[in-house]
């Protein structure tokens, strides 16, 4: 699985539906507070976008658009917005990931905790998506 | 102060990602935050441990929600006791690790790290979590890293990881399983609801299964003979750092979510009377301390005689558990702390020595008395403390588990504490003789072998130390922590 | 017994469970005993999604024919737990192959006795 | 007594423990300069006698100075405390560290041994252990110094490093450790049984536990006190332990490690169960029995044995069973004789090792049957060596006598009549085993030892001393060190309800 397969069709097809796909993972992440779908979810499809270009494109051009390393940043940036949406209660008084002491003003607490949601669950999107993407380059890498 | 329940694990999940992206920046900056994380950790613990003494439990609903709707994260006596213990061992080891993981494994410094805190983050989560299904995840986020890290070391480490993983997850699934009996019948997952529901439903059939399904799953993650077939070739093959951290401490919080099943969630009325399980568990544990002893004793190689010296140790606490009265479980607490001292100081020697002479052979220590006077010393002391000499703290365990035995009225166990502390003599002094009154011949012992840096002898001698302190001051542990711990056994 | 055949998706759910553990114990192929812990793990999964179920319920999200009357939702606990179990069984899988790739490369076998003799012949 | 007194009193017991483990210390650090780490061992030896020897006063006027450290277990305080018992004890061994440790220099510079420094900081942890096995004041804190003067003493034992010293360390290991586990058994069994540890003159269990608990109890006891105090048939570690240097084996093997042993017993019966319990249950009969079995076998070995080392280890066996006897008599002559001949036993035998070290550094030889004519070589040594088998053989003047006649006495007393017909030709066997090397010294010729050549001054002193020391024991029994005062004390306090 190493390259491209240099299958034009293949290639064309990915391309031109891996935004389609992306934009639905953005679509299940946003909305994963008050329907189907979460950061869980839509981090999958993020990553499996990822894996299909990497799949058809091949690697080694892969690797310059979305490298391993960046994949790691974008899961430690992704447990960062949970931690600090997590922690930033903390200070205002509240419990641990308890939204409703977010400090932005001007919400109330249901609105505060109906955001503080998509905050977090934007993260976790991030971290499942890098996640997997890791998962995924690791086991397609051929050393270690 | 009411966050520490959070605190504690939250600290090192969160320094296991910043490990990640600190790493990039410069290699060293992983291990300053590992270290910072470790000892952040043990600081939110050891103030917990005092809130807790000083004023009783602190129990922390997450995002405010309440139980049983909320996760809720609670620290008690022996939580908040298991969680220091964890982290005060994590985060020594941690100290130690930097050089040994650089000799052995330098090309995995940053991810070696990040999941060391994953570990160490998902060991302390199933301390202080109230909360059924959350323990669950937590005991595969601690699995996976376990893993994970296991897999670095020689040759043979990935296959043997492998193995782990296949049992592990197999217990991982055997406990969800029972927590869903649990759920379904009782229709909560919080530790004190559900224990709260239980007392109705002792005649069902799926609290049996549920009971059954948690205890072999738990006692695979423990280690207790006859679950123990995944420990010897992951202790052996994982790199010297990494046994160091997994072997003192993960077992026994595998060994404290027995003991909390059995208090907290099960009551303990239930798995004596109505499902004797702790019966089950004491006898199996009787046999673990002869298998692991014996299998010890015919080990040629040191790390792999640790290991099953481990299954034995391990037993012993599993033996107290089954003695399941006061005596015997303040037993099995006591020898939860002193193992992970005595243990995690005798995995950082066996690293010191690999780290000198890059091998492990009983038969070629010889003449590393003189050579590493430091690491040797601390052996010695903690393998008399295994062997349960006097006023080392292996000794106070042994003795409560004594007393425990007799007053249980168990001739057995009480046989069984006595000769394996014989047989444990055994195969230590064998070790002992080579270290200390064998001449080294030529080839089998560098010559330059010499004790380790200061930021590995610091950690091992420390733990040689505490082995004593441990030892003297068990009363004060005893009588503070422990006792308000087997209360409701009274 | 007789609950479990009238609840014949819980003897289905059982025979998964006993297929994934034969997978995991019997199978001689590592990658064999991987795919046996994930016919295992699906089997819990599908057993608490089983456990969720209430007859003529819809799925829990807010509806206004059904307004706040619980009875007519799913339970959804289940079904988050699982979405947890998932993630974790997701991580275990890609823990495994990674180390299967290891294994792979360092023995050029995935069969377990092949495997055992060329562990013994490098030590 | 003055305030600044009593704190004296209650940290001396602690101090004489401390003093000799601070020491350990100093000689490990000082390894690179012998002479600076001799200094360490011969300022501890003195300190610690001293400490010990400031307490007799207050002793002697029934006080029972000591000190409660803190609780080591529910209930169980670290507890050391110097009664009249542990006193006469933890003095005959500190005294007889000083002479050890002067002889130790001696023997190991003249034989120019290797790992001096692990010799003497063993050496000092063991007296440490020692002075914490006499001054416990419960079980407890006793096991704990039991089982350190256990380990300490290993070091010792196989300090040659050879094959054979390692299996003797092993035998010795295997002997002592099961030992230390019959005691910790008897010991938690104790704790179930009376919920206390801690000694009482005239002991503390109540015949109410029952008989055959009680008895299962002793027998414990007895093979854990039993294994280091040598009993046959748990005897056979200390012949083989004698392949350790000979300050070792004189010291250790004669006063510290052994007696602590037979201390042990004597505390068990006097302290734990009280004379009168033991008589009642029929422990004392079972001792007795199998004290007088070991007195004679033990003597019949010793004849047979040509290394001189060797004999003088049965001997040791057969000797010490003799203290074990007197105190497992109901009759306060026979604790009187027993607990007498811990000191005066530990001055005659540590003469009789101190010559065998003498004479092994000075000629290399080691069997009875090559020391033809020695006498006239080593006079001074050999007539140490006369003085000390004139004791053992319990001829009067010298220490021994004094215990042997109470012994008999006590014998008479409790109705033990048969207990004589071991006593009596114990003491012949004795003679038989010992005199023919006197004999051989000084009435054989031999070509090998011409001219006057006696060991070097720093080992014939400590040995005249010793023998110095028995025949004060044997002339005036309560002179200086007040040894006949102290056992008299410590048996007045154990048998207190008993008509002396």
């Amino acid at each position: 699985m190493r390259g491209s397969l240099e299958n034009v069709v293949v290639e064309g097809v990915s391309r031109f539906l891996v935004p389609f796909i992306q934009i639905f993972a953005l679509y299940v992440i946003t909305h994963g507070h008050y329907g189907p779908g979460g950061g869980f979810q839509g981090g999958v499809i993020l990553a499996a976008s990822i894996m299909l270009l990497r799949l058809s494109l091949g690697e080694e051009y892969e690797h310059r658009r979305f490298s391993p390393t960046l994949a790691t940043v974008v899961a430690a940036v992704g447990i960062l917005i949970y931690a600090v949406a997590g922690l930033l209660p903390l200070a205002w008084g509240g419990n641990f990931l308890d939204y409703a002491y977010l400090p932005i003003p001007g919400l109330s607490a249901a609105e505060l905790r109906y955001h503080g949601i998509l905050i977090v669950e934007t993260g976790v999107g991030l971290v499942v998506w890098g996640t997997l993407v890791i998962l995924f380059d690791h086991l397609m890498g051929s050393e270690p | 102060m009411s966050h520490l329940p959070v605190l504690i694990p939250v600290t090192l999940l969160f320094s296991a990602f910043i490990i990640l992206l600190g790493g990039f920046l410069k290699r060293d900056l992983a291990f300053m935050i590992a270290l910072i994380g470790g000892s952040l950790s043990f600081v939110f613990s050891a103030l917990g441990l005092w809130a807790v003494i000083s004023g009783g439990g602190l129990r922390y609903h997450l995002g405010g929600w309440v139980p049983p709707v909320g996760i809720e994260y609670a620290l008690d006596a022996l939580s908040a006791f298991m969680s220091t213990v964890v982290t005060l061992v994590g985060t020594l080891v941690l100290l130690y690790s930097r050089r040994s993981i650089l000799q052995e494994v330098p090309e995995r410094f940053v991810p070696m790290y990040a999941l060391a805190m994953l570990l160490l983050a998902g060991l302390t989560g199933i301390i202080v979590t109230a909360d059924l299904f959350n323990l669950f995840v937590f005991l595969e986020i601690a699995s996976l890293s376990a893993y994970a890290l296991m897999a670095v070391g020689d040759e043979r480490a990935p296959v043997a990881s492998f193995r782990y993983l296949i049992l592990g997850s197999i217990a991982g699934s055997f406990y969800v399983l029972g927590v869903g009996f649990l759920y379904f019948s009782t229709g909560s997952l919080n530790m004190a609801d559900v224990a709260q529901r239980l007392p109705n439903l002792y005649g069902s059939r799926a609290i049996v299964a549920a009971a059954t399904l948690i205890f072999i799953a738990l006692g695979l993650k423990m280690a207790l003979f006859p679950l123990h077939l995944w420990l010897p070739d992951a202790y052996s093959y994982a790199p010297s750092a990494v046994t160091g951290l997994i072997a003192p401490i993960m077992t026994k919080v595998a060994a404290y979510a027995v003991i909390r099943m059995f208090l907290t969630v099960f009551q303990p009325h239930y798995l004596l009377d109505v499902l004797p399980l702790m019966p089950v568990i004491g006898w199996f544990a009787a046999a673990g301390i002869f298998y692991g002893s014996i299998m010890a004793i015919a080990q040629t190689d040191f790390r792999r005689m640790l290991a099953y010296s481990s299954i034995s140790q391990i037993a012993y606490i599993g033996l107290g558990i089954g003695l399941a009265n006061p005596m015997g479980l303040i037993g099995a607490l006591l020898h939860i702390l002193n193992h992970a001292f005595m243990k995690a100081c005798l995995f950082l020697v066996a690293g010191n020595i690999r780290f000198r002479t890059g091998q492990w052979e009983v038969s070629r220590l010889a003449g590393l008395g003189r050579k590493m006077p430091w690491t040797m010393a601390a052996f010695t002391v903690s393998a008399l403390s295994m062997i349960g000499i006097p006023p080392a703290a292996g000794f106070f365990s042994k003795w409560y588990l004594l007393l425990g035995s007799v007053d249980a009225g168990n001739w057995i166990f009480v046989a069984t504490i006595l000769l394996s502390s014989l047989l444990t003599a055994v195969y230590f002094f064998r070790v002992l003789e080579q270290v200390y009154m064998r001449h080294s011949q030529e080839e089998t012992v560098p010559v330059n072998a010499a004790d380790p840096p200061a930021s590995m002898l610091f950690p091992t001698v420390l733990l040689g130390a505490g082995v004593l302190v441990l030892g003297l001051s068990n009363n004060l542990i005893v009588s503070s922590i422990l006792d308000v711990v087997v209360m409701s056994l009274k | 017994m007789d609950s479990l055949i009238v609840d014949y998706n819980y003897l289905m759910t059982a025979s998964l469970l006993v297929i994934g553990l034969y997978g995991m114990v019997g199978k001689r192929n590592l990658l064999k005993k991987v795919i046996g812990l994930n016919i295992f793990q699906t089997a819990i999964f599908l057993f608490f999604i089983q456990g969720a179920t209430k007859p003529g319920a819809t799925v829990p999200v807010w509806d206004v024919r059904i307004s706040g009357e619980a009875a007519g939702y799913i339970n959804p606990l289940p079904h988050v737990l699982i979405l947890t179990a998932i993630v974790v069984s997701v991580a275990t899988t890609g823990v495994a192959l990674a180390l299967l790739m290891t294994i792979y490369r360092r023995y050029r076998t995935l069969e377990e006795g092949t495997l055992l003799e060329r562990m013994k012949q490098s030590p | 007594m003055s305030r600044v007194l009593e704190s004296y009193f209650a940290m001396a017991p602690l101090g004489a423990v401390l003093v000799s483990l601070v020491a350990a210390i100093l000689i490990m650090l000082s390894s690179r300069s012998p002479n600076l780490r001799e200094t360490w061992t011969i300022l501890a030896a003195l300190c610690k006698f001293a400490v010990v020897i400031s307490m007799l006063p207050a002793v002697l006027s029934g006080l029972h100075p000591g000190i409660t450290l803190f609780d080591i277990a529910p209930g169980v305080a670290l507890a050391l405390k110097a009664d009249p018992l542990g006193l006469s004890f933890a003095l005959s061994a500190s005294l007889l560290w000083i002479f050890t440790s002067l002889y130790s220099i001696g023997y190991m510079r003249a034989l120019k041994e290797h790992n001096q420094t692990r010799y003497f900081a063993s050496f000092a942890v063991c007296l440490s252990a020692t002075m914490g096995i006499a001054f416990a004041a419960n079980l407890l804190t006793f096991l704990i110094f039991y089982e350190m003067l256990t380990i300490a003493t290993y070091p010792l034992v196989i300090h040659a490093e050879s094959a054979p010293a390692v299996s003797a360390g092993r035998k010795y290991l295997a002997f002592l450790l099961s030992g230390g586990v019959a005691l910790l058994l008897a010991i938690g069994l104790t704790q179930m049984m009376a919920g206390t540890l801690n000694f009482a003159a005239g002991g503390f269990l109540s015949g109410t536990i029952g008989q055959a608990p009680l008895l299962t109890l002793f027998v414990l006891f007895l093979v854990g006190v039993g294994t280091k105090a040598a009993l046959i048939p748990l005897h056979s570690w200390l012949p083989a332990a004698m392949i350790a240097p000979t300050p070792v084996s004189a010291l250790l093997h004669a006063v510290a490690v052994v007696k602590a042993g037979v201390f042990g017993f004597a505390r068990v019966t006097g302290f734990v169960f009280g004379p009168a319990l033991a008589a009642d249950i029929g422990a004392t009969t079972l001792t007795a029995v199998a004290a007088s079995a070991t007195i004679l076998i033990a003597s019949l070995l010793a004849m047979a044995q040509d290394n001189l080392k060797h004999r003088l280890a049965y001997s040791t066996v057969a000797h010490l069973s003799y203290i074990i006897l007197g105190t497992a008599l109901l009759a306060p002559a026979a604790w009187l004789g027993g607990l007498f001949y811990i000191a005066a036993h530990a001055a005659m035998k540590i003469t009789l090792f101190f010559c065998a070290g003498a004479i092994y550094v000075k000629t290399g030889r080691e069997n009875v049957s090559e020391l033809d004519g020695i006498g006239k070589q080593m006079p001074l040594t050999m007539a140490a060596f006369a003085i000390g088998a004139l004791g053992l053989a319990g001829l009067p003047l010298v220490g021994g006598f004094i215990s042997k006649w109470f012994l008999f006495q006590g014998a008479v007393e409790s109705g033990q009549l048969m207990l004589l017909a071991a006593l009596l030709p114990s003491g012949l066997l004795s003679a038989a085993y010992l005199f023919p090397i006197v004999t051989r010294a000084f009435f054989k010729s031999s070509n090998d030892f011409n001219k006057f050549d006696d060991a070097p001054p720093l080992m014939v002193i400590p040995l005249l001393s010793t023998a110095a020391l028995a025949l004060l024991l044997g002339i005036y029994p309560d002179g200086i060190f007040h040894f006949y005062s102290l056992c008299f004390a410590a048996v007045m306090s154990v048998l207190k309800g008993v008509v002396f």
